[in-house]
């Protein structure tokens, strides 16, 4: 990315960064530009928790034998890995920073709905994840993160209610973005934005809300309900009155697989943007990607059952919830084809935006073939609970999910901080997190295969030389995540500045400057134009690119 | 902006009409249907009744009370959203519970 | 649900503001919707599978508070409606007494509500250990009354949060906040208890009502 | 069918090799696929690379709907084709032959209890002739387990409150991997054990080689010690119904309704009698409920089930083919 040669951008002189930085200044901020950064902060805080509890895992199972750590030592560690990357840093990652900072400018709105309330949400957020943490702090908990009774509520030792009322809490702040970005969406697009002129991007967290709003609920009240039992020793699941535990498992994954799709929608919708700004063309079939982010959300309630064919499920429920999830895939098959048909004959600059994007689409297209392999009845009933679905999961989530977010925050540092990155180090980092994770995932697929459960601390000799590449492999991949981190807060310290536009792009956000004024739009824009219309090639347009 | 005030009597009437469902309720509570009904429906006859009154009162509240014919478009949009979700809560649900047997079983606990 | 009282500055108009209250609102009850589904689709498994435990069961709850409790609740839904409805007109008395005639039938229903509790706490009718039950299949009757007391509690919970927020609502209702214009408070507040009714409507044929023609 | 090498897991049953077609199918399926988004990917990247900074894209001319109903319907039509072959091995997974030998299994933390259908009992192995149908019905004392052999590529949950089916005919002798594969707590990772195959005459001496005295009571001898047959006496006096021959057989209860008298409601019938009342009889059998394992009541069940000779082999079909006993579709 070479765009200084024109007269040198300078930092626009009042910004929402500019103002008082005291205290109060951020934590009581209803801007929420600002609450996206703090949101960031918190994510950030998770992600490395997590990041460590990965390692620990991987460091683990280096060996066949459990020598590095006791048995529910170990339990303890994957649960709070699953629980914090979860529900406290991937679900809110792209929505809560990136949707946050982004939505209502891309609409041209001054702000959320109701800011407050968006304050309140990370508040709701930072608590939940506090107690969380607490949890963490005091042993964590080994149900899993998956909380299956009657393990979770009568069993398993450590501070389960502690963590369950974290989630629960966390929860909440989930439901509160969704319901601003919905009231937003809805009600403060600037004049002539119409629906399909909206950014997919925008589409994407829409498609989001709706399932954190109808999907949340059900979950809390759920956990809440394990809770009590655990609590009073006699509840809604218990076997021994009578209760089944299977329902725990119907209300869990009603929430636990849509809200995959609050971690992939926004990430989609992420890519969507770059792939349009990096190849300079309109989304192929805008439309039908838009409509396949909210048939993603629709059809995403109706295959909850999938993760339950070997539970003792009905096999009719079993066999409607494996048909609906072949449907379900065909929404996100729409949209990988369409960004590639999108860079058919594009503009297609290299930047590190775009390189996330690229892997984005390959890695989900392997994670989301491998979760149709799983949605198949007979072989789901070998690989269930393997290390297939591990390898699975974390294709669609870090391949997929993080990727997207790694490329949006690249694509939007610009724009939030005003600071161009080290671009030499954005690439290399790229390639190494591409690198590792292949290696860390792709040997887990084989281990799942041939059978090595998943939550085991110790596991069978022969399983150990492909448990040795998928620990090597993390230890690059852990490398590859830190070194972004270095280079983005380095370039806070960085003198050029970025511009209004560094990347010739479309868009509300690009017109305005960076970092953004705190009302966002000096005047309120008026839309005329379809989104991602690139001028044609003669106009002497942002000079970008190779 | 005052648009939308209903009059005072659209309200008492409304109460009314939910005390006396409410009344309605409770009495048929205590009929057995299942006497009048062909058998096999006859069982859940009872729950049906009583379960479309409960929301013939819940319509009434929702529509009078709650403003839904004096508001937005995508008011109506948003319950009727909500309620297709939760049927497929319950559908998909119990579409394995009554496609399992479901022999009550009460396990031996060890602990 | 509304930012202020006034108009806010991220709004253009009074008119998006008031429909941004109100969807919001509808989404948030929406999402309590989904919130009490969870209770109510596990209240529909277990009575479906144990009919009889749980119609015994059922009649161990006294109709007569359960049908005063309706009453009252339905009541307080009313004088909600008209405290609305003094709002949008601008009366202000009106709504300050509607809205305490509102928190005070709230609270008697709380109090009945406290008061059957008590009733099954001195029968042993609280899961656990002491739980004794009479009736056939006293094992899953346990079932429905810790269904009982999640549903119920929980709806009380919500009725004890409303009638926090009645108390500052009429707070500011009394000193003269609210507009014809601007009275989206009264009417989020006026939604919110509207449907913590509606829960009620439902609970109180499944809990107190189903069952009872079987043994009649 | 499978190479035994790494990477490949060992099949050894004829049901393992039915999962892994479908396998390489879908491997095939995936591989195209992969490689043909990360070919097309990387091809446009690199084709249609910027050359100047201010390079935009071509739009295409024309309607694609035509394209874009093709890759929608395309891959509906494979995935549905798979899903379809999925069923089709999952229905024959969940319906064992009716002649099937019935062995229990009963999880624990962090152990396998399995009987065999002559009384022999072990503790995380399990000892089954090659060529004949075994079929395992599982429930839990706990938690929930899953009983997993990857060389027969399947597992089931062990739910407690429930009994699940699973079923297999070995087709190699061996030793075999058996994991519990649904978290159970601690020790998950070491309720593990072995499958082991062999040939029907080794089977018959290594049960004969090993003295079967049960480490509890037979069922006839628990009928007594529990005191079951001072009310269930095959006399006039009687005040409980007499056990003989009603297995299997439609029992009709207070209140009007029916029951098949299967596993489950001799089971219900012991820890939870007061829930179904057999008609004309008074609600006064205690509960055993605490007072017997997981293990005595399936001895208890097997006795009362040996009553009604015969029936044994064919329970009647009740609401639907599914997991549960009850369900065992008799063609
Ligand atoms: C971001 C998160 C995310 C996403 C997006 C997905 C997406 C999908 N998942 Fe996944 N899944 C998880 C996260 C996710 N999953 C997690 C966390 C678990 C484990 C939970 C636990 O137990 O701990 C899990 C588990 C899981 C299971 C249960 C496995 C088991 O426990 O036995 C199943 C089974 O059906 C499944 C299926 C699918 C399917 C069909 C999709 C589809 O949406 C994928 C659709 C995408 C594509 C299909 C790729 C693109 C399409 C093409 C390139 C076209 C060509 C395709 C064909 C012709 C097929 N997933
Ligand atoms: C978003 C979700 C997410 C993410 C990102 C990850 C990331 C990783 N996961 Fe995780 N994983 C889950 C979700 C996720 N996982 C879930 C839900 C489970 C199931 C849990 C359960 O069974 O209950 C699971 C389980 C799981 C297992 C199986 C455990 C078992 O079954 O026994 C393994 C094993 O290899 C594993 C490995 C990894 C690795 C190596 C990474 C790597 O990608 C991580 C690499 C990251 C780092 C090494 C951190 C880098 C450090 C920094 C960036 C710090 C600097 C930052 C600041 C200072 C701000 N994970
Ligand atoms: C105090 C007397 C008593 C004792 C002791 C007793 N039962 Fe019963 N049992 C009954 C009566 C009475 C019934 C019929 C009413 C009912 O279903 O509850 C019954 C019913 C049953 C049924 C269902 C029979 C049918 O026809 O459907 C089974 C099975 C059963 N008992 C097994 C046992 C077993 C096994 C034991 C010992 C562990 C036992 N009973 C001990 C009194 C007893
Ligand atoms: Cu038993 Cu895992
Ligand atoms: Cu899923």
């Amino acid at each position: 990315m070479t765009s200084q040669h024109e007269s040198a951008p300078a930092l626009p002189e009042k910004h929402y960064l500019s103002g008082a930085w005291s205290p109060q200044d951020w934590l009581l901020t209803k801007d929420h530009k600002r609450i996206g950064i703090l949101y960031l902060v918190g994510i950030s805080i998770f992600f490395a928790l997590g990041g460590l509890m990965a390692v620990l895992i991987r460091m683990e199972l280096a060996t066949p034998s459990g020598d590095l750590m006791p048995a529910d030592v170990y339990n303890r560690v994957f649960t709070m890995h699953g629980v914090l990357m979860v529900f406290f840093f991937l679900i809110p990652s792209i929505p809560a920073v990136l949707g946050n900072f982004l939505l209502p400018i891309m609409i041209g709105a001054k702000d959320l709905a109701f800011p407050k309330i968006n304050l309140l949400s990370w508040y709701i957020y930072m608590i939940g994840g506090a107690m969380t943490f607490y949890g963490l702090l005091v042993g964590g908990i080994d149900t899993g993160w998956t909380f299956y009774t009657p393990l979770s509520s009568g069993y398993a030792t450590g501070p389960v209610l502690t963590v369950a009322v974290g989630v629960f809490i966390a929860g909440f702040s989930s439901i509160l973005t969704g319901l601003n970005f919905i009231v937003t969406i809805h009600r403060m697009r600037a004049p002539g934005l119409t629906w399909f002129r909206l950014p997919l991007f925008v589409w994407g967290h829409y498609a989001t809300s709706i399932i954190q709003i109808l999907g949340t609920p059900v979950v809390a009240i759920t956990i809440l309900l394990v809770g009590a039992e655990r609590l009073f020793h006699i509840g809604v699941f218990d076997p021994k009155i009578g209760g089944d535990p299977i329902l725990f498992q119907h209300l869990f994954w009603f929430y636990s697989h849509p809200a995959v799709y609050i971690m992939i929608l926004p990430s989609m919708g992420v890519v969507s943007e770059i792939i349009a700004a990096f190849s300079r063309k309109k989304v192929f079939g805008y439309k039908f990607v838009a409509f396949a982010s909210i048939g993603i959300a629709v059809l995403g309630f109706l295959v909850w059952g999938h993760h339950m064919f070997t539970s003792g499920q009905s096999l009719y429920a079993g066999a409607v919830f494996s048909f609906i999830t072949m449907l379900v895939a065909v929404p996100s098959a729409i949209k990988v084809f369409n960004w590639t048909a999108t860079l058919y004959k594009g503009a297609i600059a290299w930047d590190t935006p775009l390189l996330y994007a690229l892997g984005f689409i390959g890695l989900f297209t392997i994670g989301g073939l491998t979760g149709v392999m799983l949605g198949t009845l007979g072989f789901d009933l070998h690989v269930h609970d393997t290390y297939f679905v591990v390898a699975h999961f974390h294709y669609v989530m870090v391949g997929g999910a993080i990727l997207g977010f790694l490329g949006g925050l690249h694509y939007w540092w610009p724009k939030i901080t005003g600071k161009l990155y080290n671009e030499f180090w954005s690439k290399i980092s790229a390639g190494i997190i591409f690198i590792g994770f292949n290696l860390t995932f792709f040997p887990q697929f084989i281990l799942g295969y041939l059978g090595m459960p998943r939550r085991y601390h110790s596991y069978p000799e022969e399983f150990q030389v492909l448990n040795i590449l998928s620990s090597a492999g993390a230890s690059i991949l852990g490398i590859g995540f830190v070194i972004p981190v270095i280079y983005l807060l380095a370039s806070l310290a960085n003198k050029r500045y970025a511009g209004n536009n560094p990347w010739g792009a479309v868009g509300l956000e690009w017109q305005i400057p960076s970092p953004p004024p705190t009302e966002n739009f000096e005047t309120p824009p008026v839309v005329t134009d379809e989104p991602y219309t690139y001028p044609q090639p003669d106009e002497k347009e942002a000079p970008v690119g190779v | 902006m005052s648009v939308h005030v209903a009059p005072l009597k659209t309200y008492i009437y409304v109460f009314l009409a939910l005390m006396f469902f409410t009344v309605l309720t409770v009495g048929v509570a205590f009929v057995n249907f299942a006497h009048h009904a062909p058998k096999g429906i006859g069982n859940v006859l009872n729950d049906a009744v009583a379960m479309s009154i409960a929301l013939t009162k819940a319509v009434l509240v929702v529509a009078f009370f709650m403003h839904v014919k004096g508001s937005t478009k995508i008011t109506p949009v948003v319950i009727w959203g909500t309620l297709i979700f939760m049927v497929i809560l319950f559908v998909f649900t119990g579409a394995d519970y009554l496609t399992r047997p479901m022999t009550t079983f009460v396990p031996v606990m060890s602990q | 649900m509304s930012e202020n009282s006034t108009l806010a500055h991220h709004f253009d108009s009074y008119a998006q503001q008031k429909e941004s209250a109100s969807l919001g609102m509808w989404v948030f009850i929406s999402q309590e919707i989904m919130f009490f589904g969870g209770l109510f689709l596990a209240y529909t498994i277990y009575r479906w599978r144990f009919p009889e435990a749980f119609a015994y069961s059922s009649n161990e709850l006294d109709i007569g508070l359960g049908l005063f409790n309706t009453i009252v609740l339905i009541g307080s839904s009313l004088t909600m409606a008209l405290a609305v409805r003094n709002a949008a007109l601008g009366e202000k008395n009106g709504t300050v007494r509607n809205l305490i005639l509102t928190m005070l039938l709230g609270s008697v229903f709380l109090v009945v509500k406290g008061f059957e509790y008590a009733h099954k706490w001195q029968h042993h009718l609280i899961p656990g250990p002491n739980f004794q039950f009479s009736g056939p299949d006293p094992v899953h009757a346990q079932l429905f009354f810790v269904l009982y007391f999640s549903m119920t509690g929980l709806h009380a919970l919500h009725m004890i949060v409303g009638l926090g927020i009645l108390a500052w609502l009429t707070a500011q209702a009394a000193k003269g906040r609210f507009t014809p214009e601007n009275h989206n408070y009264v009417e989020g507040v006026g939604l919110y208890w509207h449907f913590v009714d509606i829960i009620w409507i439902f609970l109180f044929p499944l809990l107190y009502l189903f069952g009872r023609h079987h043994l009649t | 069918m499978t190479p035994n090498t790494p990477i490949f897991p060992q099949g050894a049953s004829t049901y393992s090799t039915e999962v892994d077609i479908l396998f390489y199918v879908y491997l095939g399926l995936a591989a195209f696929f992969t490689v043909a988004i990360f070919g097309l990917v990387t091809v446009f990247a690199v084709k249609y690379r910027r050359k100047k900074a201010t390079d935009v894209g071509v739009e295409p001319q024309g309607h694609a709907t035509v394209i874009e109903v093709t890759w929608t319907v395309l891959p509906l039509i494979l995935m549905l084709g798979a899903a379809i072959w999925g069923l089709k091995i999952y229905v024959q997974q969940l319906t064992p032959p009716p002649n099937a030998k019935e062995y229990y299994v009963v999880g624990k933390q962090w152990m396998w209890k399995i009987e065999h259908p002559d009384g022999r009992r072990e503790i995380n192995e399990l000892h089954v002739p090659k060529g004949e149908d075994i079929k395992l019905k599982m429930t839990s004392e706990d938690v929930i387990h899953s009983f997993f052999i990857p060389a027969f590529r399947i597992k089931v949950d062990a739910v407690p409150g429930r009994y699940n089916t699973m079923w297999f005919n070995a087709a190699k002798t061996g030793t075999y991997h058996l994991f519990c594969a649904e978290y159970c707590g601690v020790d998950h990772a070491r309720m593990i054990g072995r499958v082991v195959v062999m040939e029907p005459h080794e089977y018959q001496e290594w049960l004969s080689g090993t003295k079967v005295r049960a480490a509890t009571a037979t069922g006839e001898e628990l009928f007594v010690a529990k005191a079951c047959n001072t009310c269930h006496r095959p006399d006039s006096s009687a005040r409980a119904p007499i056990l003989n021959g009603i297995f299997g057989k439609e029992v009709a209860l207070l209140g009007g309704k029916t029951i098949v008298a299967d596993d489950e409601y001799i089971r219900e019938s012991i820890l939870n009698p007061g829930a179904k009342v057999v008609s004309g009889y008074q609600p006064i059998m205690p509960t055993f409920k605490g007072q017997l394992s997981e293990e005595e009541i399936i001895q208890l069940i097997k006795y009362v089930r040996s009553l009604s000779p015969g029936a044994d082999k064919g329970v009647p079909k009740t609401a639907s083919l599914a997991f549960s006993s009850s369900a065992e579709a008799h063609p």
